[in-house]
């Protein structure tokens, strides 16, 4: 088990540069005004980090198959709470929200 | 049944490696764990079965004249929650699953006994602050904590509890954490996946449920307190929040932990059936699978129990749909469990009379619940006592049921003697005939539109709640004997034996009780689960390891 | 209702009763015949996937079966026709209050024409409550800070149980009520009875009292929207999204008037929670509602449901309904120009 | 390796070998961070479904946020983040000294972020946004005062419930260094800093995500 590659020092140097440089490029555009878009790209970076994390910092890029589904099966069952939840909220003005997203 | 001549009487184990009370309370051990966990719930069954009896008594005549409306109410509410949180979500797991995963799978004990330990005294805390919470003038919420009410309106003791809640529910996390990393990592050699027994599936399925839905409920229990004690308005509709999504959050846990409280069952169900029939479980891969599928399905239905409640047309229909798709592997499993019998070589040993029971009722319960999945049916049994009826059938019925079929198998494993089988099979049918006359009438009731949670009732109900108190006291003596019994059965059991059934399944193949680290030496598995083929077959007696 | 609720319900019975009845007896058929006795030995058999598949796809056609049934009941249910009448209803520990649009009000007690469709616009003061009545095999909860609604009609003249299904606290079971179900000439006689007048007038009087009218008034010169003809159409937000005028919408702009804003105008509108009750702000919405079409006094148009809760039917026939402002098919066409023109 | 403890000792009694030691923490450890993101996933369905219901006071609430100290304190976890990577390295490499130095950089990072959330915390308590008897928020814009409540409710439960996960990091990072410094780890046994590690970076994660959603995302609307 102990045979897998492990990032080394220099790969979390460059890890935490780009997690400052995203860091600083989201507040940045967070000051120019994009519509429903500025939620978007913020999301965008924050989970380019997240990724960055978790695949480095909590190498689960180096972590065994098992490890990653774990990883996905989580993130499925909270999709799975958020999205059935949503699916009440969202239906809950067919009648009377026309539109009930921006 | 063939009695062995091994001798458990002068081996050490470890029942008797170490008479001190430290040994047992700082025990990493996990089948002292199981028993400390065994004589925990044991206690709050008994608490939470005098509050039903209670209530029981109450409804004797419509009108409430035993005990006043505020006292009823925390009755139910303390009958709910106790038997709920402080009985049968840690039963079968932590008791008989903490026993026996790690003796079923070869290993010498769970992965993290430490964590074990951990967790009776995390369930211990958790439970006292309950119990404080009873003591102290009580909880009236229901034991769905429904908000406002509880957030605002009941004035009761409703943050001490809800920390109770939250606490026992970290204690099932690490149960749950412990058997699955177990599960994972420490299978002896040769044990593969599809060898392993279906206790062990319907373990690990119940696992990933306390570990997956467990917190969701820890966070919104604690939003509850939150509110309580700060007015944070998250669930208050004068405050702009929604109670519905209290509803949600609560029940995305709470329909989920029902097949915590299921699952395990089933697992003892399977080993139970294939013991007593010497067969392979018909269809080994598609009750292992049933188990998994009930645990995701599980996670897609919560909000039929909310038909009613406010949410949308469309949503009650998906989760209607989504409803129906959950109860298609129970009965696979039902089926599966059925043509097992099937050219078996049965021999009527009490656990398996327990199992018959079982089924018969899980059935009920479990088409009951169909009905409530029907959103037009559910509409107007809803919050009436069909619903009282469908999960005590599914809560009582089975998993009770089960967890007494598995507390008669693994008795002689676990305590070394043997329980008293004509006393148990009197009890058997004391349970089954009590608990139908205590909830049959119920589902009359429900249909006829008494609703729940009610201290006085119109007096046409009466003669059917008369008939449902009659039933709930012979339940109190069959579930009492077994009880007295299995007390009796320490010092005047007879003997049992490595193997009093002949079973198939490693436990099996060390001594009863085990000793300290289950196995002498750890097995090797080169056969299949259930061989009991080779276990019958009067040439080649499988060798029993160690 | 009852009749289709009932249907399905013995249907239901009879599925479960099948497969209770033939499992056990299989499995007692099994028991017996392979006793150890007469079977000494089993035999070992893995399964069969045909059989797996068989009893996989038997039940799922049948649940399928069952819930396309009971979803069309529960379309039944829940979405009211045109032309209910229709009734408020506040719940409040422990208690039920009802407000006739003809002006009567009543506690713990419906008096209703038999043979007419009933909706019930339902609130909470405090905590969540459940109106049910099991002989009309209805039930709905009743929650604070906004509108359900249910719908019923009762074909026989009688008393019925009104019970309250959600647990609500001390006196939850002492929170029954009786539906009095009278024919219809025994209720007109019933409801005129009274002396006060409509729960519309009550509404106006309200209107006035506090002040609404200074700001919501007919000519262009109001602060607020002119609410003539609000009540049932589209209403177009200042943040794009476009609303249905239901009642739960006109008592959120009452109550929140902050949580949506009409195009067009400020968030200057007090907010009058906590100064009006219930039981006003009921009237208030009745009246605005008769404002729909101009006349007070006319007959109450007939309404979409709620917002959320029940969402609109596909229109159906409602030919017999007596109201013509669902000439303008509301949820048909998002028309924003409508509350621009009201501006 | 300077004093390294003979492996054997760190092997409890149940397992076969340290590999299967170390595999079962590592993936009981990530089981346990499954349960944190359906912890912390409650809190952010709640909060996206109140931002889809009440936009306008999502806007406002959100603009009371100083963006300034959110990003400072995103950066301060960040490099965090990178002295506990660098302990664990450390820990693996068997350099007692470095992964010492590195675990007491990651718990002065931690209490400055938590310092930072200390401040950003009374200033809400001045301005009246603490939910409860003291809620007072008078601000222009088209959204009932109760809903920026509710925001609040949720920011408070929300940067809490991660500040206190970052107090119990805390908590285990002085106790790992407590037994580093008894030189309990080594080159063979060094699972304990590598869990805590994740543990910790998991924390960083969920700040990762809160930072845009309470600070970043509605900065430029108009409530
Ligand atoms: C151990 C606990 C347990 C179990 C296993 C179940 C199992 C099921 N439950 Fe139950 N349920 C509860 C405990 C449980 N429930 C509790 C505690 C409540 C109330 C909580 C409260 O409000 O206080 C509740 C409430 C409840 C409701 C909400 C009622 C209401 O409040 O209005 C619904 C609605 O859909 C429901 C449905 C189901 C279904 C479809 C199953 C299915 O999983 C059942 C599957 C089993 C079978 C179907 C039987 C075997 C199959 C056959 C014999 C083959 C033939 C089958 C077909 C043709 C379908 N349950
Ligand atoms: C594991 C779960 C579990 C178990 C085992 C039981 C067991 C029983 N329950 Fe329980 N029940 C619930 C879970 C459970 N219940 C839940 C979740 C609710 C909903 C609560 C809510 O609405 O919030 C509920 C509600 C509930 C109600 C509805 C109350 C209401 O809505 O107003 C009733 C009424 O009959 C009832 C009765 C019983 C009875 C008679 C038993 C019997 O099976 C108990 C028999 C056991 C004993 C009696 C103990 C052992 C015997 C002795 C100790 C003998 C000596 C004692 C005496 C002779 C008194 N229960
Ligand atoms: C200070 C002036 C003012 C007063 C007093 C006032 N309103 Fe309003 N009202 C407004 C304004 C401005 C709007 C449009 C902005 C909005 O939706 O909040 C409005 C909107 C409404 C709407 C939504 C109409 C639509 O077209 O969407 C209703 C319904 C309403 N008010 C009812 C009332 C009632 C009932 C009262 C009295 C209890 C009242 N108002 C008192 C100013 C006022
Ligand atoms: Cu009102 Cu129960
Ligand atoms: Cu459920």
């Amino acid at each position: 088990m102990s045979a897998h590659a492990h990032p080394t020092v220099k790969t979390f140097f460059a890890v935490w540069i780009t997690l400052l440089i995203l860091t600083a490029v989201t507040v940045g555009v967070a000051t120019l005004d994009l519509g429903p878009f500025n939620a978007v790209v913020a999301l965008a970076i924050a989970t380019t980090k997240a990724l960055l994390v978790l695949l480095f910092f909590m190498e689960l890029r180096y972590s065994s198959a098992m490890t990653k589904m774990v990883v996905v099966a989580a993130l499925f069952f909270l999709c799975l709470l958020v999205g059935l939840t949503l699916s009440d909220y969202m239906t809950r003005g067919w009648s009377s929200y026309v539109n009930p997203f921006r | 049944m063939e009695t062995t001549n091994l001798s458990t009487e002068k081996k050490t184990n470890y029942l008797n490696a170490d008479y001190s009370i430290k040994s047992w309370l700082l025990t990493t051990d996990h089948k002292r764990i199981g028993l400390l966990y065994l004589a925990s719930i044991t206690v709050f069954f008994l608490l939470g079965g005098i509050f039903a009896m209670l209530i029981r008594l109450e409804l004797l005549t419509p009108a409430g004249d035993l005990v006043l409306a505020d006292t009823y109410n925390k009755l139910f509410t303390m009958h709910g929650v106790v038997m709920i949180f402080l009985f049968l979500i840690p039963s079968v797991p932590a008791v008989l699953g903490n026993f026996l995963v790690p003796l079923m799978i070869g290993a010498k004990d769970l992965a993290m006994p430490k964590l074990n330990l951990a967790s009776w005294y995390i369930f211990i805390v958790g439970a006292g602050f309950i119990l404080y919470a009873i003591l102290t003038g009580g909880l009236d919420t229901g034991w769905t904590f429904y908000t406002p009410y509880a957030t605002t309106y009941s004035n009761t003791n409703v943050v001490s509890a809800a920390l109770g809640v939250f606490i026992t529910g970290f204690s099932s996390i690490f149960t749950g954490l412990n058997i699955i990393v177990t599960v994972h990592k420490m299978r002896a050699p040769g044990l593969t996946w599809r060898r392993l027994p279906l206790f062990i599936w319907a373990h690990y399925a119940a696992s990933v449920i306390m570990v997956l839905g467990t917190p969701v409920l820890a966070i919104t229990i604690v939003l509850v307190a939150l509110e309580r004690l700060f007015h944070f308005g998250i669930f208050d509709a004068r405050l702009g929040g929604d109670p519905l999504l209290f509803q949600h959050l609560f029940w995305f846990y709470s329909h989920p932990a029902v097949y915590i409280m299921v699952l395990p069952g089933m697992g003892i169900i399977s080993e139970i059936i294939a013991c007593f029939a010497r067969k392979r479980p018909f269809g080994y891969d598609f009750v292992a699978m049933s188990s998994i599928a009930i645990a995701v399905l599980g996670f897609l239905v919560w909000a039929h129990h909310m038909y009613v409640a406010g949410i949308s047309t469309y949503a009650a229909m998906i989760f209607s749909l989504l409803t129906f798709f959950v109860a298609i592997p129970s009965a696979v499993k039902v089926f599966n469990w059925t043509a097992t019998l099937y050219k078996g070589s049965i021999t009527f040993a009490s656990p398996l009379l327990y199992v018959f029971a079982y089924i018969g009722l899980f059935m009920v319960g479990g088409l009951t619940g169909v009905f409530l999945a029907a959103v037009g049916i559910d509409l107007h049994v809803t919050d009436t006592y069909f619903v009282v009826a469908h999960f005590h059938y599914v809560m009582v019925g089975a998993s009770v049921t089960a967890f007494l079929a598995g507390m008669h198998f693994w008795w002689p494993k676990i305590t070394g003697k043997m329980y008293p089988e004509f006393a148990a099979k009197i009890s058997g049918l004391l349970v089954f005939c009590g608990f139908n006359l205590t909830f049959f009438p119920q589902f009359l009731l429900g249909y006829l539109g008494m609703p729940r949670r009610y201290h006085a009732y119109p007096p046409e109900f009466q003669v059917l709640n008369v008939l449902s108190t009659a039933g709930a006291s012979i339940l109190a003596i069959g579930f009492l004997l077994p009880m007295l019994y299995f007390a009796w059965s320490l010092r005047y059991g007879k003997d049992a034996g490595p193997n009093p059934f002949n079973a198939a399944g490693l436990e099996w193949q060390t001594a009863s009780p085990p000793p300290t680290y289950n196995f002498e030496e750890t097995p090797v598995v080169t056969w299949e689960a259930y061989n009991y083929d080779e276990i019958d077959s009067p040439q080649k007696g499988v060798e029993v390891a160690g | 209702m009852a009749g289709h609720v009932d249907a399905l319900y013995f249907a239901l019975v009879a599925i479960a009763a099948f497969f209770t009845f033939l499992v056990s007896a299989v499995i007692l058929f099994f028991a017996i015949r392979y006793r150890k006795e007469r079977n000494p030995h089993a035999t070992q058999i893995h399964g069969s996937t045909a059989l797996e598949l068989f009893w996989t796809g038997v039940p799922l056609a049948i649940v399928m079966v069952i819930f396309v049934w009971s979803a069309v009941i529960f379309f039944m249910q829940t979405r009211p026709p045109k032309g209910a009448m229709e009734v408020y209803l506040v719940g409040k520990q422990w208690m039920w209050k009802f407000q006739h649009t003809e002006g009567p009000r009543e506690i713990n007690e419906l008096h209703v024409p038999v043979g007419r469709d009933v909706r019930m616009i339902m609130t909470s003061q405090d905590v969540i409550h459940s109106f049910y009545v099991p002989a009309f095999r209805i039930k709905a909860d009743v929650l604070p800070g906004r509108y359900t609604s249910t719908w019923f009609r009762a074909t026989q003249p009688g008393r019925y149980h009104l019970f309250c299904a959600e647990y609500c606290g001390t006196q939850h079971s002492g929170m029954i009520g009786e539906i009095i179900v009278m024919d219809a000439v025994a209720y007109d006689k019933w409801a005129n009875s009274g002396v006060d007048g409509s729960l519309a007038s009550a509404g106006e009087k309200s209107f006035q009292q506090y002040g609404c009218s200074m700001c919501h008034r007919t000519d262009a010169a109001g602060r607020g929207p002119n609410l003539v003809g609000v009540f049932g159409h589209p209403v177009l937000l200042d943040d794009g999204r476009t609303v249905q005028a239901d009642e739960s919408y006109i008592r959120e702009s009452i109550l929140n008037p902050g949580s949506k804003i009409a195009s067009g105008f400020k968030n200057i509108m007090p907010t009058f929670q906590g100064q009006l009750s219930e039981e006003e702000v009921i009237g208030l919405v009745a009246y605005i509602k008769a404002l729909g079409n101009g006349t007070v006094n006319a007959p109450i148009p007939v309404s979409e449901p709620n917002n959320g809760v029940y969402p609109v039917a596909p229109k159906a026939e409602g030919s017999d309904a007596k109201s013509d402002t669902t000439a303008n098919p509301p949820a048909a066409a998002p028309a924003p120009a409508k509350p621009a023109e009201r501006r | 390796m300077p004093d390294s403890t003979p492996a054997v000792h760190n092997l409890k009694h149940h397992f076969a070998d340290l590999e299967q030691q170390k595999d079962s923490s590592t993936f009981a450890m990530w089981l346990f961070l499954v349960t944190e993101i359906m912890f912390f996933g409650g809190l952010f369905a709640a909060y996206l479904i109140y931002r889809l219901y009440y936009f306008n006071a999502w806007v406002a609430g959100s603009q009371t946020m100083e963006i300034k100290l959110g990003a400072i304190n995103t950066a301060v976890l960040i490099c965090s983040s990178l002295t506990m990577v660098l302990a664990v390295h450390s820990a693996k490499l068997g350099n007692r000294k470095l992964t010492s130095l590195f675990l007491i950089l990651t718990l002065v990072l931690g209490f400055t972020f938590l310092g930072v959330k200390a401040v950003e915390y009374h200033g809400h308590w001045e301005h009246h946004e603490v939910p409860g008897a003291n809620f007072h928020f008078e601000h222009e814009g088209n959204f009932d005062p109760n809903q920026v409540q509710i925001f609040f409710s949720l920011y408070f439960a929300m940067t809490g419930m991660h500040a206190f996960h970052m107090i119990i990091g805390g908590g285990l990072l002085l106790w790992l260094l407590i037994s580093n410094l008894r030189g309990r780890f080594s080159t063979e046994y060094n699972t304990p800093v590598e869990m805590v590690g994740l543990y910790w970076h998991f924390v960083d994660l969920v700040w990762i995500y809160l930072f845009p959603l309470l600070y970043l995302i509605s900065h430029h609307h108009n409530g």
